[in-house]
């Protein structure tokens, strides 16, 4: 297996932290080395939330993501920050709204409505992350929907489970449904 | 039985690593980067019956730590570069009234406010000089979240059997780093606990080492022993003593502990140093750059090698020594202006190039720097 | 010739002579501590005494319990670590002015909020003592002090002020003077659950009295004499009666939560969960 | 009881300080010449205690009947 | 589109918008501190911010005056060199609850004590927002936060109690709500010539809000509107209607020999004696 | 005009040659063996209108004096060790935000509360790695009563200069000693003083460096200036840059304003070392040991020398350099248990051979002792 | 007087937060989908100013009509 | 001029430290070198207390006393502490009432009643340390009585001029009248 570099970026509230940790999780679940690391900062307030995983099938040196296997963007500001010099084959998710203003350098890109899929789809705002983490999935191929879910209900809040599955449920689709 | 194999945060693992020592109390006020350590501990020491107190600055910290050890609880204090600063002149005293204490370090950009949630490596030579007068100084420094689970029960272990305070140094990216960690079983790794003193025994001179002790027993508060506890120089009685001869003494006893037993304080991973002809030495997170980039000269065919300082202090001055007469080229990699790299120097006597490689604003190195950097070395460019 | 029963009890008889200067009434209030630890028959062995660094906190090394001797300062966080990790042993605070209110007064203000179950002693002698006479938080304004020149322009701290106002539980001041009230405070503050502090005036002839012309120990000591008055009496003294008088008596007595028991409910109730 | 009291002076103990002079209330104690503590007239003593209280120095005292044994 | 005059005036509007969370009351607090400068027709060139460390004390970045971010706790006593080396300048204090009563509380009652004139403004939101939410010296017993995940056990201080124990001559709590009233006790403070203290209630929904369940910003101001009442009728209100409620208004206001006043008196007696 | 000769202790040299430089601020908080220093203060500074003020703390007392010297007052704080290690924190604080200030560390015997009233210099490597961070130091240290006077001179003049903290590492020998001193006279020593923002002028880059510039011109409260100040890592403009890149151009500026004028700052005595075989390299009050131990081994033909540190901090890298071309072998003597020693160690290389001698016991090196040691090296037993 | 000052809405320094929404007496202000104010019924504005001494983010103010020059 | 090396010693308050200073600060006005430092200690404090002075023509090096030239003990304590193993040829000053219980080691011994000579002739206890300056003055022979007398009236508080010109005489008589 390839080593495998998220970044997954939006704003403080939007969660992507948790989904860098179910990810990481779920992979380690299936055997394979992981790590999580996320951008602290007074900036972090309001601004860029940045996220990142590795996953790999060895131990994991580096732990910052240098070439991005994946980049996903929630917000304008994060799409501005991350979105460009990304490599030549890189996937590229941004939410629909995000208009891009540099070059990303990938022509990999996926624009899909996730925020307002969460929103009125899911109806909680606040599982963009879950339904960014299907995408995500979806397209990776990483893992099995069982393996996905097992990994999101044991970090959501007891209560949550439908909602969530719900969640993962439309970022499925959102990708079956993407024309690239 | 089988490990339980989970997602780990480095801050986390130096407490579930404390717990795994017996760690019972904890005392600190709260700083970015190592705040965790605090809130974890919170949360999980009543739940065995230990004890957490958010104290109104670092001095207090340190110094309701150091109480608690001497009435005999395993302590623990957790800090980044200011609050470190702060805690110097307690750390002496630990030092110097010998009382075990493990002092977390979660290193950050600096100097004074710096940036605080960047990584850094620069707090390495205050960690063995940041306090006034001559004192011995153990402290380790983990690369990996594992590594501070284990590092953390070692801090402990060595605290208790030298009666000395210890430092875990980490930083930013390892104590914010989630990564795939086998937690061990208990009885998996060995847990040191001090020597006490005999219940209801008033010893005359508890500070005298008896046959076989490496350091004399500790008394515990409540158990009969009513000891004295000083920073000021002691005798053996434990009562201060203005005699320059018995300072010698003293101090001479506080080094020796620690020096003649540097084989067994003193932990390096050496990796791919067999054949190398130039050698990386390093420590903490700047090793997993190392590693990758030791990996990819050697995939290009580039004898590369690297020595890391799992305790940095005392420092592997024998097994850098020996890298100085196996390679010709030392690099030191660090994420800081040029700290360790003069301990290396000093070491290596000229026997060996020695050259500091890393910036101190908070940037990690990236891999290919290194590789490029041993390139141009090759070349004879550097 | 062997010391009395109450030496031989509590102290480290073969460390005395102690250190302080003829006159200096620190070995006064020591005394006076050992003697409310006697009258409660407290066990010495889960007795810890505590000090910071200066004259009164060179105290402990003479006393007969678990003691330590720590940094200028820090005496009250040091007791704090040890009070959390043992709440069944009874914790003493042995400090000075300095110690306590200068250096160390972030630490007594949030003991006292916190209401542990500490017993705080000021060896209260309104100066620097260890160092030399420099004027502490306490110094008289006008009076002087080796780095109080002209006179001293800072307003002192009435200690069990600032103590009541950050929530201490027992608050009372004795003198050196008046023993045997002293010693009935201390009593009273030990046996207090919660963060008592004993304001305990003491008398440093030797910088404090020489600087401010105050005389010798006795002379002090008279001055303690004729000047402090119980607050009892003093509240029923007529207005012009008052001026110049100081006070001593207990100020402040509360019941609230003390903080180990309140941290023992914790544990309780999550051992009690699991 | 009290008569069963003894009023003891470590003098190696007094630093001459003059307290117990000064305060014990029936005039039984000196200062001598070498400046330090003297029971000059025991009978004046009324075993107050006093002088132990406030000696600073624990080098005078009452020492109670039993102790003697 | 421009900022008002007072934005324009008073502060450096390159930095903004500020770094503040969204309901963050700090940045109403600030506002109110320039808007009582502005009314007391301050000159900004004689004007000193000097703050610690917190997001509150994120503040003085973005105030057009002479300003001073400092260390944790310290402002207060940097504060102090700053006033003493040039008593015409107005020196206010911007501080968090944990910047000045925990970390900083040895040198806010030392000010406090010494009556040094420097207007101190506690941006008092009871909890450290800065490093996520730890308890506090003011948070409330048996409100949660990081380090308090089972309730906080301490009992918090009354900083306005602990200053004026210590010796404060001006003490007043305003709220982000009661903006009015906080610009006047603000504007009150800084004429005040000696040691003045404005608890300025704040509120962090980011981090206290959200582990209180205390709702968003605008849930926060409302309990503000609703819990708090000036004391001046609270004092009038039946024992009964007292119960839960927080008072806001002026404590305490005294004349007294102002520490840098004092201390000129010094040189002036010593050069004239020359 | 004849200078007037008298017999001035150590800490007074230090107060009257602070008061020589200008200085009109003094913070801090008693601790023997400095409180002379606060004590004369207190005396002589309201009567040119300066201010003292004796603070809660140490911590106190540097905050206030860095306060001061922000507003525009030359400041100084003193204390010795215990204090020294409470200081830290901020000491970082001032390299970081560029502020003059002269912090005095009259040393004692330590670690922790330790001798009080015993000389040692063994705070010599705390000097330079006290605080966290990475921030580079300028310390001085004295070997007489009128050097002490001197040097205060020059730290204030190299706070001034390079806007930055600058150390007096004195001791208690030389604090407490009382010397025949030749008092120098106004206009003898030269003074420096800041450099100044032009008076209402508010600059937009007020960190940027104007030609001409070591470093850029410091504001002045109440001239109408209105910069900001902090100790996070800030741009030209003087507000906090998170940017890591910036943080790298800021790290390298505080470091060479330092290191890019070393022949400035560097000052060192030679004593008989020309024909020199062996060598002492040494600084403040053990240099006296030294300098009777070389006229010793002078006088019996041996031919001993000295290179004594003036500057401590950054070390004459150059001239012990030098030295290790010259000699053989170099004795460093310092009242510790090795520290300074590290430092020639690391910049001679293995170019000649480096040997610590000393003790941090609070006992003074004799003459004699030294004398031995050089006899029993030429001997070839040591 | 109050009439000639005028009602401004610095949107881009908005932060969402809804306090002028709340407090205004005269619900002159409402929330926008984008989280954001928006002065959805200027007439009823009685220009008591409290949504400019309450605004964290200095967004809203009135501005004075000789500002205007 | 060979060096001097003088060590004063006594109790706290007897003022030895001042008696050193005034030594040097008459040497320096001579025009020779000169060098004062004491003991410090919280043991000073009841104990015994050290001041030691150099006095040469040259730069004074070593600033602690090595072979005391002349050693002056105002108390037994002192005594017990410093008066042995003194160099052959020192001059030892005692004060009567000091019994010796070391061997000295040198046979130069001056008994003066010092003590006793400040409270009986001078009047005035605390200025035992100007008799014992005026004795090691004539012992010495360092300084004219002028010289002395002038480093003496710099130094004491104004009003004790007269008290302490005394001092000086007797002092300076206590030499005189003795016998070896
Ligand atoms: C950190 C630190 N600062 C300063 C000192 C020096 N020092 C020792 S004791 C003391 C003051 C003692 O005064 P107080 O507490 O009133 O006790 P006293 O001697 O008067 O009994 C000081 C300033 C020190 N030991 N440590
Ligand atoms: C010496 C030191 N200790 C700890 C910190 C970490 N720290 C920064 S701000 C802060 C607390 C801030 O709380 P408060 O003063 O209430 O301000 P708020 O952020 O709530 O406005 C802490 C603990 C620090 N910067 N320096
Ligand atoms: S100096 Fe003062 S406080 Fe210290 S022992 Fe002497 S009299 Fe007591
Ligand atoms: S016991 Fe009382 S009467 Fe007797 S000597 Fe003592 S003070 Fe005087
Ligand atoms: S009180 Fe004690 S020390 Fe003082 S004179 Fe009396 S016996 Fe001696
Ligand atoms: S964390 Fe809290 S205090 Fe800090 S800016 Fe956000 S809301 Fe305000
Ligand atoms: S000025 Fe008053 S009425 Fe007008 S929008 Fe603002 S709060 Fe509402
Ligand atoms: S108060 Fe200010 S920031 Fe909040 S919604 Fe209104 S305009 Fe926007
Ligand atoms: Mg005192
Ligand atoms: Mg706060």
């Amino acid at each position: 297996m390839k080593q495998l570099e998220l970044r997954l970026t939006g704003s403080g509230g939007q969660g992507v932290i948790m989904l860098g940790v179910i990810l990481a999780e779920a992979a380690i679940k299936k055997g394979h080395f992981a790590i999580q690391s996320q951008s602290y900062g007074p900036e972090a307030r309001g601004g860029a939330s940045k996220c990142e995983v590795i996953i790999g099938s060895e131990t994991i040196d580096y732990p910052k993501v240098q070439q991005p296997t994946l980049l996903l963007a929630l917000t304008q500001i994060a799409a501005d920050k991350y979105a460009q010099n990304l490599p030549q084959d890189a996937v590229l998710i941004i939410d629909d709204s995000i208009e891009l203003i540099n070059d990303p350098g990938t022509e990999n890109i996926y624009r899909l409505p996730i925020l307002v899929t969460a929103r009125d789809v899911v109806r909680k705002e606040l599982t963009a992350n879950i339904v960014s983490l299907a995408a995500i999935n979806q397209i990776l191929g990483l893992f099995s929907k069982e393996e996905l879910l097992e990994a999101v209900l044991q970090r959501v809040p007891k209560g949550t489970e439908i909602l969530n599955q719900r969640a993962v449920e439309a970022g499925i689709e959102l990708v079956q449904n993407h024309v690239g | 039985m089988s490990n339980k194999i989970t997602l780990m945060q480095g801050n986390e693992a130096c407490v579930q690593g404390a717990l795994y020592a017996g760690y019972r109390f904890y005392a600190g006020y709260p700083i970015t980067p190592s705040t965790e350590i605090a809130e974890l501990s919170a949360t999980e020491l009543p739940k065995v019956g230990g004890k957490f107190i958010q104290m109104e600055d670092e001095i207090g910290g340190i110094a309701a730590a150091i109480g608690a050890s001497i009435a005999g609880t395993k302590s623990m204090t957790a800090t980044s570069g200011p609050g470190f600063s702060l805690k110097q002149e307690n750390i002496g005293y630990a030092a110097m009234a010998q009382i075990p204490l493990v002092i977390v370090n979660v290193m950050r950009g600096g100097p004074s406010t710096g940036l605080p949630t960047q990584s850094a490596q620069a707090d390495i030579m205050q960690a063995k000089y940041g306090s006034h007068g001559d004192y011995p100084m153990i402290a380790l420094s983990p690369m990996s979240v594992r590594e501070t689970f284990d590092l953390t029960v070692r801090c402990f272990n060595l605290a208790e059997k030298y009666r000395t305070p210890v430092m875990l140094m980490t930083d930013e990216v390892i104590g914010h780093l989630r990564e795939r960690v086998v937690v061990p079983e208990p009885g998996e790794l060995e847990i040191i606990n001090r020597t006490t003193s005999e219940a209801g025994v008033l010893r005359p001179r508890p500070y005298e080492k008896q046959p076989g002790e490496i350091v004399p027993a500790m008394s515990v508060f409540g158990d009969g022993n009513r000891a004295h506890t000083t920073g000021l120089f002691y005798n053996e009685t434990g009562f201060p003593s203005n005699s320059t001869d018995n300072a010698k003494i003293m101090l001479e006893r506080i080094f020796n502990k620690v020096y003649d037993n540097v084989d067994d304080i003193v932990q390096v991973e050496e990796f791919e140093l067999d054949d190398a002809e130039i050698a990386f030495v390093t420590f903490g997170s700047t090793s997993r750059v190392v590693k990758a980039a030791v990996k990819a000269l050697r995939a290009e065919g580039i004898k590369a090698g690297m020595l890391r300082a799992i305790t940095i202090w005392p420092s592997p001055e024998k097994q850098i020594r020996e890298l100085a007469q196996k390679v010709d080229h030392i690099i030191v990699a660090e994420q800081n202006m040029g700290q360790y790299v003069r301990e290396v120097q000093r070491i290596v006597e000229g026997q060996a190039r020695v050259q500091h490689y890393g910036r101190g604003n908070g940037d990690l190195i990236k891999p290919q720097e290194l590789v490029a950097l041993v390139k141009e070395v090759e070349h004879g460019t550097k | 010739m062997e010391p009395s029963k109450l030496i031989q009890e509590y102290f480290r008889d073969a460390n005395l002579p102690h250190i302080w200067c003829p006159g200096c009434s620190h070995g006064i209030v020591t005394r006076a501590i050992t003697k409310a630890i006697d009258e409660l028959g407290m066990d010495k062995d889960n007795t810890v005494i505590v000090s910071g660094i200066g004259c009164s906190s060179r105290a402990p090394g003479y006393m007969a319990f678990n003691t330590v001797h720590t940094t200028h300062g820090r005496a009250i966080a040091f007791a704090t670590g040890i009070k959390m990790s043992k709440p069944e042993l009874d914790v003493i605070v042995i400090t000075g002015d300095g110690d306590a209110s200068a250096i160390g007064g972030n630490h007594l203000i949030h003991a006292a909020r916190r209401n542990i179950d500490l017993t705080v002693i000021v060896f209260n002698n309104n100066i620097y003592g260890m160092t030399g006479g420099q004027y502490s938080p306490t110094t008289p304004t006008d009076a002087f002090g080796t780095t109080a020149p002209y006179g001293n322009i800072d307003q002192p701290f009435d200690i069990l002020k600032l103590a009541e106002g950050a929530g201490a539980t027992y608050t009372a001041r004795g003198t050196a003077y008046h023993t045997k009230q002293l010693i009935s405070y201390i009593s009273k503050a030990i046996k207090h659950k919660g963060f008592s502090i004993v304001d305990a005036i003491s008398v440093c002839p030797t910088y404090y009295g020489r600087r401010n012309k105050s005389g010798s120990g006795v002379q002090m000591m008279v001055w303690l004499k004729d000047n402090y008055v119980d607050v009892k009496v003093y509240d029923k003294l007529p207005e012009e009666k008052r001026a110049g008088k100081f006070v001593y008596g207990e100020f402040y007595e509360q019941e609230r939560p003390e903080y180990t028991a309140e941290y023992q409910k914790i544990i309780d109730r999550l051992r009690g969960e699991v | 009881m009290s008569d069963q009291k003894q009023l003891v002076l470590k003098r190696e103990w007094c630093k001459g300080c003059g307290i117990c002079v000064a305060f014990c209330p029936t005039k039984v104690l000196i200062m001598d010449t070498d400046y330090k503590c003297t029971i000059a007239n025991i009978d004046a003593c009324i075993k107050c205690g006093l002088c132990e209280l406030r000696c600073p120095d624990y080098a005078i005292y009452l020492k109670e009947a039993q102790d003697e044994q």
